[in-house]
Parts: C-alpha cells; sequence; structure tokens
C-alpha cells in the first residue's frame, strides 16, 4: 500500500481518475455500447489521445538518449497533407490499396524525415533542439507547399475508418496507438534496446567506450519517432477527412514533452517510463475535454491547465512531498552558517 | 634538459623545480563558435547588401536592433539560465502577461512611474517562483516554466483577451521619442535600453562571482554544491533573471507598440532559446556567452530581413527559406568550428 | 596532543540509506594539528561519514560537535564557513571552468564586485607551483588529466584558511611525487594547528603521514589507535576482519611466466602509432598471455598510449596489427570486435552510468557486442552477474541498486566485472586498483595474474609502481609523452631502476 | 519625409508602382485565398507586390512594415495581427511619406491620418446576420433553442465582433440560449473535438454557431459520428462561406453561412493606384459579401473560386 502511494505514477494516476469523474459525471454517456461498438465520452478521449500517444512514444525514445524532436508537429503535418493529396487524386477514392499506398508513402516521408534528424543530431553533431528546429520550420513550409496552402479534403472510407473506425469494438485510431505501443514495449523490453537507449542517455561518453554504437542508436530513435509522428499525422488528418497542413500537430511537441515528463522520464536522458508516456498523454487529453465538459470560458482554460499541470508537477517530486507533509523533524541545536 | 630526481624524499621548495612537466599549449577553444558565428553572420550581410537593392542602408543594421529589441532582452536573460543548464518557456508569456497589465493599469489611470516597477517586479517574482520550485521541489525547469507559460498566459487572457491601446503620454512620448544616429538613421529608446541590458549582463557574467557561479552550476550542480557555491540562490536568482529580463521586454513591447496584447510575444521563447543556441550556447549548459547570444538573435533577425527584401516569398517558401538559411548557418558554424578544433 | 580537546567531535552517527545502514553508531574524534586516518574497505563508509560531516547528508542519529558547540551543518557552504575544508573523493570540480577558477570560485579576489581575473591568474599560479605544478590557469580544467584534477582540487581545498582539513583519497591517482610534495604540504599544515582527516588505501601512506587512525568496518566503528601502536598486519586485520594472504607469490609467479609469454604469439603490434598531442609515434608488441605493464609519471602518455589500441581516440599516424593483420581501429566497436577491451582510468565520466544499476552496467559491453537484437537472457545475466559480485566482493551485493549508489571502489568493480565477462583476449586497464581496498587490490592483482595464465594479454597502466612490477612481463617507460625504453621484468629490475629510466629519458 | 528622392526607391526604373503588403500569417484557407487574391491582383494591375508574412506576431509586422520603409516602397498595406499598437510605426511610415491602406481588420488608432483606408469586412455584422437569420428561423416558435458556439482564437478580433454581433442579435429573444461556448482556435480539428464534448455534455443541442466554415466543418463530423445529422438535427450556422463550406451548405449539412470574402485583392490595387496618383479615397471601403443559404450555394458553387 505504501509502495503504491509512493509509485511516482500515483499521483498522476489519481488526477486522472478524478477527471474521469468529473467527465462521468457531466457527460450523458460515460461509456456505452452502441452500433455494435463501444461509445461514450470516454472512448472518445481515448481515441482522441490516439495521435499524442504516438507522437509522445517517439518522444520518449529520442528523450531517453538525451535528445528532443521538436519537429513532430511538422512531419504531422506533411504525412497528413502527402496521404491525402495522393487519396484525392484516386480515381476511387475508395480503393483499399490507393490508400495503402498514400499511407505507406506517407510514412516513407515521415521516417526520412526523421533520419534526417538522426543524421543532423548524431553525425554532423548539432544539438538536437536547433537540429530538429529546422525542420519544425521548413517541414510545415514544405506541407503548405505540398497543399498550396489549401485544405486538402478526401472522401475515402478506408481512409477515414484509420480515425473514426472501429474494430472488434474498439476505435481503430485507439487500436493502432496501443499496438504502437506493445510494439514500443516488446522493442525496448523484451530486446536490449531499452538497456542501450539508457545508457546512451545516462552517459554518451562511458556508451561509447563501453562499445554502444550510439551513434547509430539516436539515429534509428529519431527515425521511429518520424514514423510514428507520420503516423499520428494520418490519424490526425483522417479524423477531419482533410489535410490541414497549417494547423495540423501545430504545437504538438509541448504536449508531447510535457507527456513524457507527467510520466516520469527526465528531459536529460537516460531512464525511461513508456507506461508513464501513455498515461500522461490520456491526462493532456482528458484535460483537454474536461475544460469544455466543465464550462471553463475559453479565456480561463490555460489558467486551469495551468493550475493541473502545477499540482501534476508538484505531486510528482518527491522532495516537496517531503518538505510539505513530511515531518518535521531537526535537531535543536544551533545552525552553522546560512542555508546553501 | 632539467634533471629531476624522483626518489620521494622531502625537497624544499626552494630547490630546482622538481617534475616540472612540459606544458602542451591548447588555444582556448571556447571563442571559436562565437567567431563562427560572427564570420557567417559577415558573409550573410554582405550577400544581402549584394542581392537586394537599399539593403546597404545603414538603417538595416539599425533597425536590427530595434526591432529584435525585446528577443535580445529576453535571449540575455535566457543565456544565463541555459547556462546554468536549465530553460525558461515562460518568456513569451510574462512579456504577454506584462503588456497586458500594463496596458490595463495605464488605462486604469495607474500613474506610469508605479506601472513601471510592479510590472517588471511582477515578472521578478514570476521567475523566482519558478526558480523556487525547481530548486526546492526538485521539479523539472522545462516543467515548471511550462506551467509558468500556462499561468502567466491564462493570466493576461483573464485579464483582458482583446488588446488594449495605451494612451498614457510617458508611453507615448518615449514611444515617439527619435534618436538621430546619422542622417536618415534613426534609432529609438528601446533599441538603447536592450543595448544597456546586453552590456549590462555581458559584465555580471563575465565579471562578477555570480556569474561564475551561474557556469559552475551548469558544468556540474553536484560538483558545485559540494565546492560549497550557493547553487539554491543562484538558480533561483538566474531564473528572476530571466523573469525580470522578459517583464523588461514586455515593457519594451509595450512602449513599441503603445499596446498591450495577452497574446504578445506567443511563441517567443522557441526563438529565444534558438538564438542562444545559434550563438554557440550549449542546452546543457556550462558553456556559453552572452555576445553569442547577440550574435544569435541578429543572425534570426537577419534571416528575417532578408526574406522582407526578398518580397516575393509565399508562407510556405519563407518558412522553406528560413529553414535552409538555418540549416546551412547550423552546419558550417559547426563545420568552422570542427575545424579550428 | 592527547590533553587537548577534540577540534571536532562525531558521536553515535548513524546514516541510513534505503536498504543499506552506511553508518551506524560511528564516533569519530579529531584533534588539532594532527593527522588522522580513516580506514576501512571499500563500502565501510568512509566517504559517508565525510559527507554528514561537511551537511551533504542530514544524519539519521548522533551529534556533531565543533569546538565544543553541538552544531547542524546545512551543507558543504555552511562547512566551508565553519572552517571544514574538503577535498571529496571523486573529484568534484567543474571541468568547464578555468583551473584560475576552479581554485577560486566562490572567493575570488573582487573589486568594486569586479572580478580581478589578473590577480585571481597569478595567485593560482603561486599556489599550484607550490605543489610544483605549472598550469596553465587559464585553460579549461577539462583539458588536464583526472591526476592533474586531483591536484588542483587539494591546491583548492589547502588554500581556504580552515581548521579542519578532509581529504578523500587524495592520492588515489597521484604517483609518488606527487605524494610526496602533498605530504610535505599536510606537514605544513599541521603544524599550524590544522586538524585534517586523511583516508587512504595506500598502507604505506597511512604510516608515513598518519598520527591516529580511525577503523571502520560495514558502517561499523572497529577501534581507535595511534598509529605507531598498530602494525600493517594488525590494521589490515582489523580493516576486512580477517588475515590477508601475502602477494609474494604473484611475483614469482609473474618471473616465471615472463620467458613463456614473450615466446607467445603475438596477439597486438603497434607500428608507428601516434596522435599529435597527446602521444609520440611508438612501436608496442603485446603477446598472448602477456602482461604489459606502463610506467611513467603523471602526464607522461600512459591513458594516451592505452586509449589509441582502443580506438577511444583517434590515431593520426601509424597501423594496428591483430594476429598480424591490419585493423582500421576508427572506434571502440572496432576493437571489441577483436576482443580488445579497455577500462578507462576516469570510471565516473568515462565508466559506470550512474543510474542505470549494477547488473546493467556489468553487461552493458557484453550485450554491446551481442548487438541489441540479441538480449542476454534474464537468467543468464543473473548468473554472470552474481558470479562477479562474488569473486569481485562488489557491496552490496545488491545487482539491482543503481550504480551511482556504491562506494567508489566498488564502482570501479563493477568496471572491471564489465570487461571480464566479454572475455577479451586484451584487457587494457587504466588504474584498476585506484580507490580500491587491500583486500580488493589484492584479489584484483591475483586475477590479472590468473587471467594471463590462462593467455589474455594484459596492458597494465598503474600509477603503483610496485604494482606494475609485480604483474608485469615487460614494462614500457614513458616519458614526455614518449615512450622512451621497453624493459623485459626481469629480477634486477626495481623502482629505482625504472625511476632512473623516467628521470634520464634514456633512449639508449 | 526624410527619404532622399534620388533614385534610392525600390520602385523600378520604369516607375512601376512598388506595394509592400504585409500578411498576418497563413493560419487558414481562407486567409491564402486572400494572400492569392491579392498576388493575382497585384500583378494583373502591373503592381510590384514586396510581400511578407508576420506568422501571426504583431513584433514581425512591425518590422515588416520598418523593412519596408527601409526599401521605400511606394506604398503600405497590411493586415494587421492585432487592433491595437500601430501608432509608432504608422507615423513612421507618415514620417517617410509611405501612404498606408489596412486591409482585413481594423486599428484602433485615434489618429486615423495615420492610414488613407481600411478596406475589409465588419465583423460584428457578420455576427448580426448569423444572428438576425436565427431569429428568423425560429420565428413565433417559443420552445427553447439550445445554441452552442464555436468561437475563433480567443482574444482575436474576428472571433469577439462575431461573438458580440451574434449576441445581440439573437438578444430580444429569451427562448434562444447560447448554452456552450468554447474556442476552437479556428481549426477543423479543434472544432472537432470540442463538438464531441457537447456532444457528451448537452443532453439537447438545436443550433451551431460557429466562428468559421473549418470549424463548422469539424463539428459536422463529431456530429455524424454521434450519430445524428448536420443540418436537420442539429442546424449549423457558419461564417466565411470557403469553398468547402459552400459544398457542406449545399448538401445540406450547413444550413447558413454569412460570407467574408477574402477576395478584396482588386479593390486594393484600385486603392493603391489612387492613393499614388494623389486622388481621394474613401476612409472605410467595406468588401463586397453577402449570405448564403442550402439553395444559394447551390446556384454559386460552380463559379466559386476559392
Ligand atoms: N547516495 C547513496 N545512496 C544509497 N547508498 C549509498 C549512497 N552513498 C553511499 N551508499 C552506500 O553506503 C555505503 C558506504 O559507502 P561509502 O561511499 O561511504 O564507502 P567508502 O568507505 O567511502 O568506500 P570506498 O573506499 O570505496 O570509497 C556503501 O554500501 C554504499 O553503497
Ligand atoms: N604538470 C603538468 N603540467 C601541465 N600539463 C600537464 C601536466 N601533467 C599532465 N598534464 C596534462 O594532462 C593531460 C593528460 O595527461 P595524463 O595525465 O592523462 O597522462 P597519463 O600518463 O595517463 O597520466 P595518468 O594516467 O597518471 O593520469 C595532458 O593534456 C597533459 O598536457
Ligand atoms: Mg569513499
Ligand atoms: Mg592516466
Amino acid at each position: 500500500m505504501t509502495t503504491l502511494y509512493k509509485n511516482r505514477l500515483f499521483w498522476p494516476s489519481l488526477i486522472l481518475v478524478v477527471m474521469l469523474a468529473v467527465n462521468a459525471f457531466t457527460s450523458n454517456q460515460f461509456i456505452a455500447f452502441q452500433d455494435g461498438h463501444l461509445f461514450g465520452t470516454l472512448i472518445d478521449i481515448l481515441r482522441g489521445s490516439a495521435p499524442l500517444i504516438l507522437v509522445a512514444l517517439g518522444m520518449t525514445l529520442v528523450i531517453a538518449t538525451g535528445g528532443i524532436d521538436l519537429s513532430v508537429g511538422s512531419v504531422m503535418a506533411i504525412s497528413g497533407a502527402v496521404a491525402c493529396l495522393l487519396i484525392s487524386d484516386l480515381p476511387n477514392q475508395n480503393s483499399l490499396s490507393g490508400v495503402f499506398i498514400a499511407i505507406g508513402a506517407a510514412i516513407l516521408i515521415s521516417l526520412a524525415a526523421g533520419l534526417w534528424n538522426g543524421a543532423l543530431v548524431a553525425v554532423v553533431g548539432i544539438q538536437p533542439i536547433i537540429a530538429t528546429l529546422i525542420l519544425m520550420v521548413a517541414g510545415r513550409g514544405l506541407a503548405q507547399l505540398f497543399t498550396e496552402g489549401q485544405i486538402i479534403n478526401v472522401q475515402s472510407g478506408p481512409y477515414s475508418a484509420l480515425a473514426s473506425g472501429f474494430f472488434l469494438t474498439l476505435p481503430i485510431a485507439l487500436l493502432i496507438a496501443a499496438a504502437a505501443v506493445g510494439l514500443t514495449v516488446l522493442l525496448t523490453r523484451r530486446t536490449a534496446l531499452g538497456l542501450l537507449l539508457e545508457s546512451v542517455g545516462g552517459s554518451p561518453t562511458a556508451s561509447r567506450l563501453a562499445g554502444i554504437g550510439a551513434r547509430r542508436i539516436t539515429i534509428m530513435t529519431y527515425v521511429v519517432a518520424g514514423g510514428f509522428a507520420g503516423l499520428a499525422g494520418l490519424i490526425a488528418s483522417a479524423d477531419i477527412k482533410s489535410a490541414d497542413s497549417i494547423s495540423a500537430g501545430n504545437l504538438i511537441e509541448l504536449d508531447a514533452i510535457l507527456a513524457v515528463v507527467i510520466g516520469g522520464t527526465a528531459l536529460i536522458g537516460g531512464r525511461f517510463s513508456i507506461i508513464g508516456t501513455v498515461l500522461g498523454a490520456i491526462i493532456i487529453q482528458t484535460l483537454r475535454v474536461t475544460v469544455v465538459a466543465i464550462d471553463i470560458p475559453a479565456e480561463a482554460n490555460l489558467l486551469f491547465k495551468s493550475v493541473v499541470v502545477v499540482a501534476l508537477c508538484l505531486s510528482q517530486s518527491p522532495d516537496f512531498r517531503e518538505k510539505v507533509f513530511g515531518r518535521f523533524k531537526r535537531p535543536a541545536v544551533q545552525k552553522v552558517g546560512a542555508p546553501a | 634538459m632539467t634533471t629531476t630526481d624522483m626518489t620521494p624524499v622531502t625537497k624544499d621548495g626552494g630547490g630546482p623545480v622538481l617534475n616540472k612537466r612540459r606544458r602542451v599549449y591548447k588555444p582556448n577553444s571556447r571563442y571559436i563558435p562565437i567567431l563562427a558565428t560572427l564570420f557567417l553572420l559577415i558573409v550573410m550581410y554582405s550577400s544581402g547588401v549584394a542581392n537586394y537593392r537599399n539593403f546597404e542602408d545603414p538603417s538595416v543594421i539599425v533597425n536590427l536592433f530595434r526591432d529584435n529589441a525585446v528577443l535580445l532582452v529576453v535571449a540575455v536573460g535566457m543565456t544565463f539560465v541555459i547556462i546554468t543548464g536549465g530553460i525558461d518557456l515562460s518568456v513569451g508569456a510574462v512579456i504577454s502577461l506584462t503588456t497586458i497589465l500594463t496596458a490595463t493599469l495605464l488605462k486604469a489611470d495607474w500613474p506610469p512611474l508605479v506601472v513601471l516597477p510592479a510590472v517588471l517586479l511582477l515578472g521578478a517574482l514570476i521567475g523566482a517562483g519558478q526558480g523556487a520550485v525547481i530548486h526546492y521541489f526538485k521539479v523539472e525547469p522545462f516543467i515548471a516554466t511550462l506551467a509558468g507559460l500556462f499561468l502567466a498566459r491564462g493570466a493576461a487572457l483573464t485579464i483582458n483577451d482583446e488588446s488594449v491601446p495605451i494612451r498614457d503620454d510617458m508611453w507615448r512620448e518615449i514611444s515617439d521619442f527619435r534618436i538621430v544616429l546619422a542622417d536618415g538613421v534613426v534609432t529609438k529608446p528601446i533599441a538603447i535600453v536592450a543595448v544597456l541590458t546586453v552590456v549590462v549582463a555581458a559584465a555580471v557574467l563575465a565579471w562578477t562571482r555570480f556569474g561564475r557561479n551561474v557556469y559552475a552550476i551548469g558544468g556540474n550542480a553536484d560538483s558545485a554544491l559540494l565546492m560549497g557555491l550557493p547553487v539554491g540562490r543562484t538558480k533561483i536568482a538566474v531564473y528572476t533573471l530571466s523573469g525580470f529580463c522578459a517583464a523588461l521586454g514586455g515593457v519594451l513591447f509595450s512602449i513599441n507598440s503603445t499596446s498591450g496584447w495577452a497574446l504578445q510575444g506567443n511563441g517567443m521563447e522557441l526563438d529565444a532559446i534558438a538564438a542562444c543556441v545559434i550563438g554557440g550556447v550549449l542546452l546543457t549548459g556550462g558553456s556559453g556567452f552572452v555576445w553569442g547570444t547577440v550574435l544569435g538573435v541578429l543572425v534570426t533577425g537577419l534571416i528575417r530581413t532578408i526574406i522582407n527584401f526578398q518580397g516575393d516569398l509565399n508562407a510556405a517558401w519563407a518558412r522553406i527559406i528560413i529553414g535552409v538559411l538555418l540549416f546551412v548557418f547550423i552546419v558550417m558554424q559547426r563545420l568552422v568550428t570542427r575545424k579550428a578544433k | 596532543m592527547g590533553e587537548q580537546s577534540p577540534v571536532l567531535e562525531m558521536t553515535g552517527i548513524r546514516k541510513v540509506f534505503p536498504g543499506v545502514v552506511a553508518l551506524d553508531g560511528v564516533d569519530f574524534r579529531l584533534f588539532p594539528g594532527e593527522v588522522h586516518a580513516l580506514m576501512g574497505e571499500n563500502g565501510a563508509g568512509k566517504s559517508t561519514l565525510i559527507k554528514t560531516l561537511t551537511g551533504v547528508y542530514e544524519i539519521d542519529g548522533g551529534e556533531i560537535k565543533l569546538g565544543g558547540e553541538p552544531v547542524s551543518i546545512s551543507g558543504p557552504l555552511a562547512a566551508q564557513q565553519a572552517g571544514i575544508s574538503t577535498v571529496y573523493q571523486e573529484v568534484n570540480l567543474c571541468t568547464n571552468l578555468s583551473v584560475a577558477e576552479n581554485i577560486f570560485i566562490g572567493r575570488e579576489p573582487r573589486k568594486f564586485g569586479k572580478i580581478q581575473w589578473g590577480k585571481m591568474r597569478r595567485r593560482a599560479a603561486e599556489l599550484l607551483a607550490r605543489l610544483d605544478l605549472d598550469l596553465d590557469v587559464s585553460a579549461p580544467l577539462s583539458s588536464y588529466s583526472l591526476a592533474i584534477q586531483q591536484m588542483v582540487a587539494i591546491a583548492r581545498a589547502i588554500d581556504v584558511d580552515a581548521r579542519v582539513l578532509i581529504l578523500d583519497e587524495p592520492t588515489s591517482s597521484l604517483d609518488t611525487a606527487e605524494v610526496a610534495q602533498l605530504f610535505r604540504v599536510m606537514r605544513r599544515l599541521k603544524e599550524d594547528g590544522v586538524a585534517i582527516l586523511f583516508v587512504s588505501h595506500f598502507l604505506d601512506q597511512i604510516y608515513e603521514i598518519s598520527d591516529r587512525l580511525t577503523i571502520l568496518r560495514n558502517g561499523k566503528l572497529i577501534s581507535e589507535h595511534r598509529t605507531e601502536e598498530l602494525s600493517q598486519v594488525q590494521l589490515v586485520e582489523k580493516m576486512i576482519g580477517k588475515e590477508l594472504a601475502a602477494l609474494e607469490d604473484l611475483e614469482d609467479k609473474a618471473q616465471s611466466n615472463r620467458e613463456r609469454a614473450a615466446e607467445a604469439k603475438p596477439l597486438l603490434e603497434a607500428k608507428g602509432l601516434g596522435r599529435t598531442g597527446a602521444i609520440a609515434p611508438y612501436d608496442l608488441t603485446i603477446h598472448e598471455g602477456e602482461v604489459v605493464g606502463l610506467a611513467g609519471l603523471l602526464g607522461s602518455g600512459r591513458t594516451e598510449l592505452a586509449r589509441l589500441l582502443f580506438g577511444a581516440d583517434k590515431a593520426d599516424t601509424g597501423e594496428v596489427l591483430v594476429d598480424g593483420k591490419r585493423i582500421n581501429l576508427r572506434d571502440p566497436q572496432v576493437a571489441m570486435k577483436h576482443r580488445i577491451a579497455f577500462s578507462s582510468e576516469n570510471r565516473r565520466t568515462e565508466g559506470i552510468i550512474g543510474e542505470l544499476s549494477v547488473r546493467e552496467n556489468i553487461i552493458l559491453a557484453l550485450q554491446a557486442t551481442r548487438g541489441w537484437t540479441r538480449p542476454i537472457p534474464r537468467k543468464q545475466q543473473d548468473e554472470i552477474v552474481d558470479k562477479y559480485i562474488k569473486a569481485l566482493q562488489i557491496r552490496p551485493a545488491d545487482p539491482e541498486r543503481p550504480v551511482r549508489n556504491l562506494s567508489g571502489g566498488n564502482q570501479q568493480k563493477v568496471l572491471l566485472a564489465r570487461w571480464l565477462i566479454t572475455e577479451p583476449r586484451l584487457l587494457i586497464i587504466d588504474e584498476p586498483t585506484r580507490g580500491i581496498d587491500v583486500g580488493a587490490k589484492a584479489e584484483i592483482q591475483r586475477l590479472v595474474a590468473e587471467l594471463s595464465d590462462g593467455g589474455m594479454a594484459v596492458l597494465f597502466v598503474s600509477a603503483e609502481l610496485e604494482e606494475v612490477l609485480r604483474l608485469s612481463h615487460k614494462i614500457a617507460v614513458l616519458r614526455d609523452r614518449r615512450l622512451v625504453e621497453e624493459l623485459e621484468n626481469t629480477a634486477d629490475v626495481d623502482a629505482d631502476r625504472i625511476m632512473q629510466t623516467i628521470a634520464s629519458g634514456a633512449t639508449s | 519625409g526624410c527619404s532622399k528622392d534620388d533614385g534610392g526607391t525600390a520602385s523600378g526604373d520604369d516607375g512601376q508602382i512598388v506595394l509592400g503588403f504585409s500578411q498576418v500569417g497563413a493560419e487558414s484557407g481562407w486567409r491564402t485565398a486572400n494572400t492569392e487574391s491579392i498576388k493575382a491582383s497585384a500583378a494583373a494591375a502591373g503592381i510590384k507586390l514586396q510581400f511578407s508574412d508576420a506568422q501571426g506576431k504583431q513584433e514581425n509586422q512591425i518590422s515588416d512594415i520598418r523593412g519596408f520603409i527601409t526599401q521605400k516602397v511606394d506604398v503600405i498595406a497590411f493586415s494587421p495581427v492585432v487592433t491595437s499598437g500601430w501608432d509608432a510605426v504608422l507615423k513612421e511610415a507618415k514620417d517617410a511619406g509611405i501612404p498606408v491602406i489596412l486591409t482585413d481588420r481594423a486599428v484602433d488608432s485615434t489618429d486615423t491620418s495615420l492610414y488613407e483606408s481600411f478596406i475589409g469586412s465588419d465583423f460584428k455584422v457578420e455576427g448580426t446576420k448569423a444572428g438576425e437569420w436565427l431569429v428568423k428561423e425560429y420565428e413565433g416558435k417559443t420552445g427553447d433553442v439550445n445554441i452552442v458556439e464555436l468561437q475563433g482564437t480567443t482574444g482575436s478580433a474576428p472571433a469577439i465582433d462575431r461573438q458580440t454581433g451574434f449576441g445581440d442579435a439573437i438578444k430580444a429573444n429569451p427562448n434562444l440560449k447560447i448554452v456552450k461556448s468554447q474556442t476552437g482556435d479556428f481549426k477543423r480539428a479543434d472544432g472537432k473535438t470540442v463538438m464531441e464534448t457537447f456532444l457528451q455534455s448537452v443532453p439537447k443541442i438545436d443550433v451551431l454557431y460557429a466562428h468559421n466554415d473549418d470549424m463548422g466543418l469539424g463539428a459536422i463530423e463529431a456530429i455524424k459520428a454521434a450519430g445524428k445529422k448536420p443540418g436537420q438535427d442539429i442546424k449549423i450556422i457558419t461564417v466565411d462561406a470557403v469553398k468547402d463550406g459552400m459544398t457542406a451548405l449545399a448538401a445540406g449539412e450547413i444550413n447558413f453561412i454569412v460570407e467574408c470574402s477574402p477576395l478584396l485583392g482588386d479593390q486594393l490595387m484600385e486603392t493603391v493606384k489612387a492613393v499614388k496618383a494623389g486622388t481621394p479615397v474613401e476612409k472605410r471601403i467595406l468588401t463586397k459579401e453577402g449570405t448564403f443559404t442550402q439553395e444559394e450555394a447551390k446556384a454559386a458553387l460552380p463559379t466559386r473560386k476559392y
């Protein structure tokens, strides 16, 4: 019991549960079964968090190596733009093979974007934040160029199923995110990748001298992050059946980083927690929904959000818990010097 | 050749120097990134002059300081934070809060000489609060200041979500005051304030004990603590400084535009961080100079100026060109630095 | 001096870390004008006692009195202000700052708030000259080796006007001359009435400098003695709780194996290998089963020589042959493919990965050679790790503890284990016994001898000549970043002979 | 002014008029259409366009305008990011003798001599038009009508004015109630998520008022996913009339659109020429725009350019 309480994910989980309870209270249908699939606010939240989960997943790996990826939002925009452009050119937008080709092309381009970032960071040796800033700025420009600044609409059943379809009573978007999470957990925890990532993040020099190909691993994480961002871009664009290269994934990097940190992964790299990240992403999405559900006026949205974030980060700080709730025991003796 | 006596017997300090080794001289490599940046900046400027009409006009350079006065001030504060190994995402929001608060208070007929110190103090307090949370509760700077961002911008939007004009005489007069540098070359007080801030900050960072503590903490906070440096105090101080600089930036903003707006300075944090990094400040902490940051600001400003003079780019191309210029610049800088080392 | 009242008195000190009682009711007294040695095995709690004293850790029980007054010291800054000056075990300096700044930071000479750089540099240079160091004081500390950094840390500590000076293993990376220099300074301070707490695993040094010693074992106080009243053998017995086996046989074995080794197949040959600014081109051949020792002063280039053989730094001249075939040593991975292992002297920044566990740190190199797709099964990991925790007596014997929380000596053992499990053909170990207690040091030496018996070649770098002489079949002597002589370690080779070589810079 | 008229101006040697135009950004399809319109009209009118994009930041826009002053263009036009804070830079333009024209959005300078003219729509009127249609639609009905509102970017002029105009128009009818109002940031994706939550937390929604087409289109997706019919179960009113919106209107998924035309290029170029020639221009030029019902949309759609 005490160990549960001390777990660093305990408080975030509690905050999530509270917010979900609020939603359950305000919503007509929290969870229900309808038209052969699950339905309701909870499902909306989970489905809505799929893109963020995907982006944050890649971000977790990048952060584990001590890097950061600001370009994920732009990659989302590119991927959505590419897919929608290809699909809108199809003679039959409902053709499965055509949609698959479009998706494949979008993912390939996203992977290439990740490779570019990885190469800048690991080969050229540019600081990650600035290396990915380049693609963050230019990438959205590319997406705008592809779409000529317009919103590209598609009317493709198979494509929009990515976001709003259901499979085995569950939203496909959620299943995709779950599969990505499963794959990442498998890749990092069932192979030695996780260890090597943490090692590179913990100390690049020591890792190099231990014979770890830090460069290749670093590149790989950016590639994976690019791929996941691309996938997220597809889901986001399928959700609105169009590619909006201007606003797709705008500022998602901040939310993703926030999710990672809420999940207990330190930004300096090293130890990472995938489950924590997933939890963080769901919390952020729930927060977004809760703001609307409990009628916070638009101009106070941010204020509310900040209160939750402050509560979250303080609750996670062992030092805060100790200093505020902890025992106040101090030997009754004279103090030497000023406190540091 | 010095004869060396290796037996571990005691020997008086007065004798021939024992165990003296040859010193392998290494050039001080800390200035190389800055010199590289400066060099590339000059190259960039020259190509602007070669390609565009009126680019050689001295106002181009003078305006660079004035248009980027706010960024300069904010980036200077950010430099301190980054050198300690931290980051401050709240600066843009503090600007917002400052401008809207200034405008609202002035509209409510508060005397300007009360408003000015009040908003600066508020900025410093926000910074200090963040610093305290970071130091005492060991919350990551990124997340503590992100919360600060939400809080400050949230407060700004709650105060007023519309832009508010400033009609106060003092603000207007400062805003309109022209400083003629040469015939046809005019600048404004905000540029002077920015330059002064830079000079003072550079001096503080280079010449004071506080400045050196900032570097020490960025190099290795644990060591700094064991060396008996006031780590907590210094950390809180740099965030306070950054908050203050952001508030000062906000004031400059409100002077520049004689208005306040809750979205003013949105995204400025990223510009400031980028400017620092381009100027050779290491995000891992412990290394960098205020002058580097100034060059970083000038680089981003010059890129914007070039795009403005180019004049036929649409949004998509403008972004791509900014990205490409940034890329070329960073890679060149990297190559030059690598070569020199 | 027994009549004097202690300047520092700690009674019943208790410190508990999650899962470990690091200090359990320890008493400790320090008198003005004495050098007091704190003795104990790796992990006995020496560094922890020091850190509770300087306020790095909050104590869980007990009392600290300074000059007779009970105090609670809130942190290193407060300790410094209370007149306690400390050199911590792992060099704790800021390598991004210049040498001069590292010495003076926090107490820079100032005028109107502005730091007087010139004065600071001058004073730093003077201070270092007292330790016989001639450094470019405005160069960043990172451009100097760990040994130099250690000296800088000492310079910083002795310049403070302190009544208590704490030196936690200051000599672990110093050579004899440096140590002598340090002792000279310590004696002078002692005469001035400074109380010095000194930690070292070198018994000779303890007997040379200390007046009194306190022995810890497993976090408990064993006893306190006047140094001259306790023999070395007794001291070791009290430290490790049992008798220590002699090591003399090793030396004989090395002698007898020498010829065999020299006749074995050459494993690795370096031809004209060099790197500008680091080490002049050198030739070196290492045979299978041969132990090659590197001797030289601080900064003579031993580390640099060793790093080139592992590809940790890239050579700019010469070539390396393994089994007679040329290899392209562009990075450590290539070296590891040829089963060359290298354990760095700088364990904190180039060795351990602090937040990973002991187990993960140990299997890291092995895992790296297998590639990420073939993880070592957990069961096998546990077996290997258990085996080496036992063999090297890593304490606490908990494989899941973050390695950061281990005592310095135990971290070193973890690193050794990391490389041993890769079963290398050539093991390059740079200062493997640095900071290791007498018992473990003997174990490691024995291990090296055994491994070479089994056919493993070892390149052994150590500041302790004695060790090098005991283990090596062949000794390469360096001076001024140049390999000046290669000596067969015959019976007539001894420390003096090597010192002579170094001193004369013999090239003949 | 202080500009030296020695041929150092940016104008071509052939005396071509140079227009410096600073756009807010490229935040929406509407904006892109606006930009395109200006570019096309400039080319057609033989005016050399120096175009720059402020990416939604006032500081960028101010420096862009200063850049134009340095370049010594003939006329400056811009769509201000915000209403306040232009006095200083406008004064600089005036001092340099460069006339300024505002497009799309107004500024609140008290000194109206700082600019020649303001071309653009009246957002408040747009909101009012939307409200009036709704009042007419429910004329004679007394039952409660639950309205949800998707606001534009918090604090932006169109969001504020469209909200006020709409609110004023329905004020007289107490049965028309805005039950929820939340920002969708003018984006489709946000329109969809916010609408999802509206649908979950409001038992019965009758009307959706979205401050632009994009949010409305996003909301339509949410409505469909909830198993309701947009345009029938929930009546939808939007502003803008971009092509996608018109298509949805024609398809019966939206009920009414208030036009906010981005095509003010031609009007701008005319004004630029007039200003340059020294002929007086009107201080306030309204863009030509109307409203569309479903039938009107069907008719207008084939010839719609954006
Ligand atoms: N921060 C910490 N957290 C948990 N355990 C710790 C921590 N620091 C030290 N320990 C444990 O406390 C014990 C004493 O360690 P300490 O560093 O004092 O040993 P030491 O006597 O200095 O050894 P060495 O000679 O190797 O330096 C060890 O078991 C160590 O693992
Ligand atoms: N007395 C000295 N004065 C100036 N520089 C020195 C001195 N001693 C060492 N150095 C510098 O230290 C750096 C590294 O030398 P290093 O000490 O690693 O060699 P080493 O032979 O491996 O010594 P050790 O392994 O004993 O520390 C070099 O850059 C050298 O210039
Ligand atoms: Mg120790
Ligand atoms: Mg060495």
